[in-house]
């Protein structure tokens, strides 16, 4: 059995206000110091381990789990025993 | 004329979708579940609004690979009008029938009031009815309305006269104002704002209601010829 | 609670452990009393969820029977999911208040938009289809940070699962006052409609038939939710955190679809949705209602977790879950209803003819309580009251206020939260979906069209909590003839009511006084405008850090009948020129 | 300058329904082997070096990152040139 992890990020073209919200709240706190921040999903997947992995992975994430248009991907993977 | 509403798990304005169609507009419709959709002994396909999926992972998303998709194409492919509302509209970008993306709207809430538009373009099969640059008024009722596409996809959507509607005062943060758009071949129609909503003057506004008239008396026409 | 199970039924009695969760020494005694025996860890775990204030009302049974119940138009009173009223043409409309005050103060947006899906599933496991929801709300000063964050997050806990299942939000009210700072109240009402003929009822018939258990898979979610309902917030709350349940308004919208699908069925039996106290209570009143016994086997409770004990699965809250009763042999035709949906329906249980509520797992049983000993047999106290110190000086004060400057005033009164535009909570609820809201919130009272008619409902929820601390009686009447006001002036003619009583502990003589006052108001004004109560909620115990109660805030929902949607009026200025009138003292 | 990824992921007991309806897709998609998918958020944030960087983080994180009652965080610290 595999863990999948799938880091999904909006483009940086993009603009992202939910991120802009946080960092406004976090400056609003008085963390200084804070930047820009973008918020991203990140996937838990668990997956049984097959040859073809890495290629369904990029299919699944190209098909379903990310929007091409707006988002770019990255996975890693751990095997779990 | 014959609609399919396509109904998703978690579709909601599948319902008013349908009155429109059937009790406002008096064609024959039927609300079709996803799974048992045979969508050939259809004339229109209508994509209605709601949270398919509970807009889990993006609006849209999940939908716009299950089961029935293959026939909306197909449908697309035919000439047939289809046209998405709110999560319709997010379904056929996902699809990538539509180009873009939908992001959350810029104050990051969702808002459900009644917003001008523009329309842009009434040379389309689902705005004839209405003069252009007419200002008109629909609800819109969205978290992810926020329509986003890149420069490129912009001026080519400009070039091909694909936007239907823009808001007067754009509520959610919209590239180019942007609120509703068709593809190249004009069949296909995605837009925010609910025109199922705006059918009868008892619920206060009837703006609307042109889009279904418009679809029926273009497949009048082209089905006029056959006969 | 780590090992629950390992705990001896004498441990329990020698270290008082039934304290923890909530129960007395003397309810101790009576629930040995009734078993003959002392509980084990699972029956008490049963017993403390049945006997808590939010499931027995233990503290406001006594007031609650003066509310005048009957009326002409009423169908179903007080002791279902929800009260139903005819409103003409074999049609009627159903509906009730529930309060999800604490869960809201812990985990604001789960808080409220689980009490939402709770409200929905007390309507439409009456056989109704939900048409609108309202809510009523009441929040700390807004110049607090923690009191803005509750406010933000419920009101996007509220419009992320009613804007999802398709439901229009379509009234409601806020106030702000200190006296919510540490408690906010978060009161969800569902208006459902129905024909006649499709009205259920949560009753388990028929010895030998099935019990169902249908929707999402139980976790270890909101255990101990309901006592946690009924005691007072402290700093101990904050770890207590684990026990907020979070919804599914995606599974929701599913479970109502097959739910209105399934009672059309004829091999439906009863049906009552698990709320709180989950599988305890919906099973336990099921058999009560119907003078049976209940035999469940935990080994077929749909479990999202793995080592589940059975006090775990009575007391979980998970949401969106339903329990059915379903002739025997004809489980596969209900489930395969469900199936279409994407749903789990599977047989966990029987009726019996015993009365008694039986649990078995693993191969033992684990618990063999009588029926009636949970709900009819818990316990009713009669608090003392006290009139309060404040309430003489009230009377007594001659202060007429002196305004100097009309305009300064005006517009410092308009600048007060509670009194300013409300837009920016309503314009996130979907408030149109279903194409039946003629009048949006905004008006006086939400009023939606009945497709198929000319007909239209009324509703709105009212309640001016300051009014009532000042003097319970006449402020209970004030809320119900404010309410009352609002359907009349929206063209209505006021049907019923459902009444939320938030108070803090009744157990503290001066708030059980309020409550007192404010029942036998509301009961007076009930009567004479005819809008008997027929469905409600208490919460007692809204007190935060350091016993400040909040006020006493009954809130009033209400629904009227518009005859011919020609009535519809709504409370906007329609045009220059236009006269304006003073009507009334 | 460095880059702090953060990583905000549902408590285990949490019901995860968006990560059920995710993981419920990708089956009918037909990718065997697919278990459970569990969805959290992956934050990227830009932030000035400090002396109490992790203390700072810890802290935003407990007070408005991640709701403590419901999800558990991790983070990374990158540093950027
Ligand atoms: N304040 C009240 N006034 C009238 N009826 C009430 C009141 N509070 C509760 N009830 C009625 O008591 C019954 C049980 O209520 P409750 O336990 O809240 O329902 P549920 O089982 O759905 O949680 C319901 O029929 C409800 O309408």
């Amino acid at each position: 059995m595999c863990k999948v992890n799938i880091y999904i990020t909006l483009k940086e073209a993009v603009l992202d206000p939910q991120g802009k919200a946080i960092s406004d709240s976090l400056k609003d706190l008085k963390y200084e110091g804070v930047g820009d921040v973008r918020v991203g999903k990140y996937l838990q997947m668990e997956m049984e381990q097959t040859d073809n992995m890495e290629e369904q992975i990029e299919e699944m994430c190209k098909r379903l789990l990310a929007n091409p248009v707006i988002e770019d991907y990255t996975y890693t993977i751990e095997e779990v025993v | 004329m014959k609609f399919a509403v396509i109904v998703f798990p978690g579709s909601n304005c599948d319902e008013d979708m349908y009155h429109a169609a059937s009790e406002v507009l008096g064609e024959e419709a039927d609300m079709v579940w996803f799974e048992e959709a045979d969508l050939k002994k259809y004339d229109g396909v209508l994509l209605p609004g709601g949270f398919s999926y509970g807009d889990y992972l993006r609006s849209g998303a999940i939908a716009s690979v299950s089961g029935v998709i293959e026939q909306v194409k197909e449908a697309i492919k035919d000439g047939k009008p289809v046209l998405g509302v709110c999560n319709g509209f997010q379904v056929l970008l996902e699809m990538g029938e539509l180009p873009g993306a939908m992001l959350r709207n810029k104050n990051l809430t969702f808002m459900c009031h009644e917003e001008e538009l523009i329309v842009k373009n009434n040379g389309t099969m689902f705005t004839a009815f209405y003069d252009e640059k007419e200002t008109i008024s629909l609800p819109i009722a969205h978290g992810e309305g926020n329509y986003y596409c890149d420069n490129q996809t912009l001026e080519e959507l400009k070039r091909n006269n694909q936007i239907a509607f823009t808001y007067k005062n754009n509520p959610n943060g919209s590239t180019a104002d942007i609120a509703g758009i068709t593809n190249k071949e004009g069949n296909v129609l995605g837009m925010m704002p609910h025109p199922e909503r705006a059918v009868e003057k008892l619920l206060g506004n009837d703006d609307g209601l042109r889009i279904f008239e418009s679809i029926l008396k273009h497949w009048r026409e082209t089905h006029a010829v056959g006969n | 609670m780590p090992l629950v199970t390992e705990i001896t039924p004498e441990k329990i009695e020698m270290d008082q452990l039934y304290k923890e969760m909530g129960v007395t020494d003397g309810e101790f005694h009576h629930i040995k009393k009734l078993l003959g025996r002392n509980p084990n860890y699972t029956e008490l775990g049963i017993f403390s969820v049945m006997w808590s204030e939010h499931c027995s009302y233990k503290h406001s049974k006594t007031l609650l029977k003066q509310f005048p119940t009957e009326g002409k138009h009423v169908l179903q009173g007080p002791g279902e999911g929800a009260g139903v009223v005819d409103i003409g043409d074999e049609q009627a409309v159903v509906f009730k208040i529930e309060s999800h005050n604490h869960p809201s103060a812990v985990e604001p947006y789960q808080g409220a938009a689980t009490g939402v899906g709770g409200i929905l599933r007390d309507v439409f496991s009456m056989g109704a289809k939900p048409i609108a929801i309202l809510n009523s709300l009441r929040f700390g000063s807004l110049q607090n940070s923690r009191v803005k964050y509750l406010f933000k997050e419920v009101v996007h806990g509220i419009s992320g699962y009613g804007n999802c299942v398709g439901v229009p939000t379509v009234g409601g009210e806020v106030q702000f006052d200190d006296a919510y700072n540490g408690n906010p109240l978060v009161n969800a009402m569902c208006v459902g409609l129905i024909n006649h003929k499709d009205v259920q009822q949560g009753i388990a018939k028929g010895v030998g038939n099935t019990v169902m258990y249908a929707g999402a898979k139980t976790g270890r979610d909101g255990i101990h939710g309901a006592t946690f309902a009924s005691e007072e917030l402290s700093e101990d709350s904050e770890s207590k955190r684990p026990s907020v349940q979070v919804g599914d308004p995606f599974m929701e919208k599913l479970l109502i679809e097959a739910c209105l699908d399934v009672i059309h069925h004829d091999a439906l039996v009863g049906i009552q949705d698990m709320g709180a106290a989950g599988l305890t209570s919906s099973a336990s009143e099921m058999a009560s209602k119907a003078g049976t016994g209940l035999k469940m086997n935990l080994d077929l409770i749909p479990q999202r977790e793995t080592g589940m004990t059975p006090y775990e699965m009575m007391l979980s809250e998970s949401q969106e879950r339903m329990l059915l009763v379903v002739e025997k042999g004809r489980e596969k035709e209900i489930a395969s209803v469900f199936e279409r949906y994407g749903l789990e329906a599977v047989a966990v249980g029987e009726v019996t003819d015993d009365q008694q509520f039986v649990l078995e797992h693993k191969g033992e049983i684990v618990a063999d309580v009588p029926v009636d000993g949970l709900a009819e047999d818990a316990p009713v106290y009669q608090p003392d009251s006290r009139t309060p110190a404040y309430f003489e000086e009230f009377q007594n004060q001659t202060y007429t206020p002196e305004i100097r400057n009309p305009r300064n005033v005006l517009r410092s009164l308009l600048q007060q939260p509670t009194i300013a535009s409300k837009e920016w909570v309503y314009d996130q609820y979907d408030s149109m979906v279903q194409t039946n809201t003629v009048v949006r919130p905004g008006s006086d009272a939400a009023v939606l069209r009945i497709k198929g008619t000319d007909k239209a409902v009324a509703m709105t929820t009212d309640g001016n909590s300051r009014y009532i601390y000042l003097d319970p009686q006449t402020g209970g009447k004030i809320a119900v003839a404010e309410a009352a006001r609002n359907i009349v002036c929206s063209g209505g003619e006021p049907l019923a009511i459902t009444d939320g009583l938030n108070f803090g502990s009744p157990e503290n003589p001066e708030v059980y006084w309020q409550m007192e006052g404010a029942v036998k108001g509301m009961s007076a004004a009930c009567t004479s405008l005819e809008t008997p109560v027929i469905s409600g909620n208490v919460s007692l115990y809204n007190e935060a850090f350091g016993g400040h109660a909040i006020y006493p805030t009954p809130v009033v929902g209400m629904v009227g009948l518009v005859q011919e949607t020609a009535h519809i009026t709504t409370s906007d200025v329609k045009q220059e020129g236009d006269l304006l009138y003073v009507i009334g003292e």
